[in-house]
């Protein structure tokens, strides 16, 4: 289903990586590991068509992402580096943004049960500035248990500031969605739990040009 | 951005009409042309100071327009010639034509400026100001600054390849504006001024005047292409510094 | 031929310095114009050359 | 898709509301600058008369390039922008209903507060409506301009001094329409010319901007 071509990934005068390829069909998980600055985002980034690679392409069902636009992102679930959360908006109002661009049209009862489940029970309300880093990046996975259709999940660094108890939590969602059929990429520097079908370790590629 | 789209056997030729293979070609194409522009720009300034006659209605005032004509259709031509590398370079991601645009957008400001300057200098003795608020040096005005917008928003974007991509939207926009600047300008200033003054010359003009000044824009064309040549040369060694033609070079 | 004489061609009819002022701007511009050329192709080729000295791998 | 878009529009005033004293701001500065033209040039009532659909044009300018810089910079900011781009909703839609928020909080003030600044310069009354109209038709394409150049700039240094240099240029046929048609209507001239022109314009850059703007989004989220 997701295929990559020959990427390459040069950011400044420092190649990333280079000749990188990989295929991913559905029910397998990817875990992209290496240290800082190996290019883990860049990676990611260019699998959901928001980087132009260098060189190669990604392809989902066969076509460039760079191509299908909001076909791709009817099918992706990507939750980034940054949590894309409003500081103004309650944490059921940011939930709600999200999905809606994401393509689905929650209701109140549906966002409230998903902010149940990823611990957030109470803080519905709350303006997000007033939530600590971890419960942030809670309403940014908080998309995750709303948007289970989408059978291709990009998480990057999903568990960076999460306790203990959450990541086992979203650990869970992504097992059970792999489980489903879907495909899930994502990247961690923690030793992973989860039992991934693919590892590509950037450190090892990554080099001065 | 859409792919490059001539991708065949997995190889993007449009990559290889590259910088390296066109460093050594525009290398030799500089002197012909720089040569070229010498020698029309000495005939343009004998046709225009020795042949052409006086003009009857300005005196030698109008011998001006020998540089002002030339160097503002050189202003609004350069400016359509670097939208086209910059569109060039969106549609089919090619390096080279990107570093064209960049290239062309210094004398193309240069000869904007020249128009204005020189456009002013032919106000005073012949309108008796030093600006007019003509559709024509309004919109070059204007000209002027869409130039000077494109060089610094890529001066101010560090990343050369998102630069580039700004920058090429940036001049289509511009090139898409240019006419309705141009012609809203103009009726604007007919309304306000009824058309009294305008840049063109009367009709009966002198066929040596006209050679001359068709000299000179030839002239102009030359240099033109005669300086971005040289100039891409140098973006192409300052932006590929890392390839290996060029360590070898 | 309209000149008389070369004071006569200077003059230009009482526009000297309209006409001079003209093409004495265009010629210092475009002079100015070659020399940054040169100036910017020597800083590149300068800058290629430290990188190469300075062993880039 | 409706939804989505309705969505995004709800979600920026949302915004706006919850931060009103950036409005506030914009809204301040434009009449400050209204003000400040009698001060420079003089009560002379016939000259104020004759300069203000000018000076009202260009204050209009100047505040609507005042609100342009934050239009995207907090969704890139914080990573909303990556996930529009990456939306189920095309992304000119997207950038549509923004730049539809981004006037309806900016531009449209200004076309309502604008008759009253007039009156400080005596405009005739029957002017009062040309000069609404002539704003209600330009301003929308300000903020389309304008977000070009907003997304061309994001996250760029010194940003907000190079926007303007970008935009300011291409607002030059919007002014000499918007500020001509109430001239024209003072002198009893015909405006609908201008009028029309004004609209022909708003058609257009709502069909050209929404794609320069998505293309330049994408070109500054790399």
């Amino acid at each position: 289903m997701l295929e990559a071509i020959d990427l390459e990934c040069v950011r400044g005068e420092r190649t990333l990586f280079s000749g990188l390829n990989f295929a991913l069909r559905g029910g397998e998980l990817m875990r992209v590991a290496g240290a800082n600055g190996s290019g883990k985002t860049s990676l990611l980034r260019i699998v959901c068509g928001l980087l132009f690679p260098e060189q190669g392409s990604v392809r989902w069902r066969g076509e460039n992402v760079r191509t299908l636009r909001e076909e791709y992102g009817k099918e992706l679930v990507y939750v980034g580096h940054s949590n894309a959360v409003k500081d103004d908006l309650t944490a059921a109002e940011n939930v709600t943004v999200s999905c809606t661009l994401s393509g689905m049209e929650p209701d109140r009862d549906r966002v409230h049960e998903a902010l149940h489940g990823i611990g957030l029970a109470g803080c519905e309300g709350l303006p997000a500035r007033a939530l600590s880093q971890g419960q942030r990046r809670r309403v940014a996975l908080a998309r995750l248990l709303l948007c289970g259709h989408a059978p291709l999940w990009v998480l990057d660094e999903p568990f960076a500031a999460l306790d203990a108890q959450a990541i086992e939590r979203v650990q869970a969602l992504i097992s059970a969605h792999v489980a489903r059929g879907a495909a899930v990429v994502y990247t961690s520097h923690q030793e992973a739990r989860l039992p991934a079908t693919h590892t590509i370790n950037l450190a090892g590629a990554a080099s001065d040009r | 951005m859409s792919q490059p789209s001539l991708v065949v056997g997995n190889v993007n030729w449009f990559k290889y009409a590259s910088p390296q293979s066109f460093y050594p070609l525009a290398g030799a194409m500089i002197p012909w042309f720089a040569w070229a522009a010498a020698a029309l720009c000495a005939a343009g300034l004998y046709v225009g100071f020795f042949v052409a006659p006086t003009d009857h209605q300005q005196g030698e005032s109008y011998r001006i327009i020998f540089i002002h004509v030339p160097a503002a259709w050189m202003s609004m031509f350069l400016y359509l010639v670097m939208a086209f590398w910059a569109g060039v370079g969106l549609v089919f991601n090619t390096r080279l034509s990107h570093m064209m645009a960049s290239a062309l957008a210094p004398t193309g400001a240069l000869f904007t400026f020249l128009a204005l300057w020189t456009g002013s200098l032919w106000g005073k003795p012949t309108w008796g100001t030093w600006w007019v608020w003509d559709a024509r040096l309004t919109s070059e005005l204007i000209l002027l600054f869409l130039y000077f917008g494109f060089m610094a928003l890529k001066a101010a974007i560090d990343d050369p390849r998102r630069a580039d991509r700004a920058g090429a939207v940036l001049a289509l926009v511009g090139v898409v504006n240019i006419p309705i600047i141009y012609y809203s300008v103009e009726w604007w200033n007919t309304l306000h001024q009824g058309a009294s003054v305008s840049l063109t010359r009367a009709p009966t003009m002198a066929a040596t005047m006209l050679t001359g000044m068709l000299l000179m824009a030839l002239a102009a064309w030359m240099y033109s292409i005669a300086a971005s040549l040289h100039r891409v040369r140098s973006v192409i060694l300052e932006r590929e510094r890392g390839a290996d033609w060029l360590r070898a070079l | 031929m309209s000149w008389a004489s070369w004071s006569d061609f200077f003059a230009m009819g009482g526009y000297a310095v309209y006409v001079w002022g003209s093409y004495a701007v265009t010629a210092g511009l475009i002079l100015a114009e070659v020399i940054m050329l040169g100036i910017r192709k020597r800083a590149a080729k300068a800058r290629l050359a430290a990188g190469r000295g300075a062993g880039m791998p | 898709m409706l939804t989505a878009l309705r969505c995004v529009i709800r979600r920026d005033l949302l915004l706006a509301m919850r931060r009103r004293s950036d409005v506030a701001t914009a809204l301040l500065f434009f009449v400050i600058v209204v003000s400040l033209f009698p001060l420079g040039v003089g009560p002379e009532p016939n000259l104020l008369r004759e300069i203000a659909p000018g000076v009202i044009w260009v204050a209009a300018l100047l505040a609507s390039m005042l609100s342009l810089s934050r239009l995207f910079a907090a969704d890139f900011a914080d990573g909303t922008l990556e996930q529009m781009i990456l939306s189920a909703t095309p992304l000119g839609a997207i950038v549509a209903a923004k730049v539809v928020a981004h006037w309806l909080v900016s531009g449209l003030p200004l076309v309502l507060i604008a008759p009253v600044l007039a009156l400080q310069f005596d405009l005739a009354q029957p002017l009062l409506p040309v000069l609404t109209v002539s704003l209600l038709l330009g301003t929308p394409v300000l903020s389309l301009i304008g977000a070009i150049g907003a997304a061309l700039t994001l996250g760029v240094r010194g940003s907000g001094v190079l926007l303007s240099l970008l935009v300011l240029p291409l607002y030059v046929p919007v002014l000499i329409m918007g500020a001509g048609a109430v001239e024209a209507a003072a002198v009893g001239l015909d405006n609908a010319g201008h009028l029309l022109l004004l609209a022909a314009f708003l058609v257009g850059a709502a069909a050209f901007a929404p794609w320069a703007i998505s293309a330049a989004l994408r070109i500054s989220m790399e």
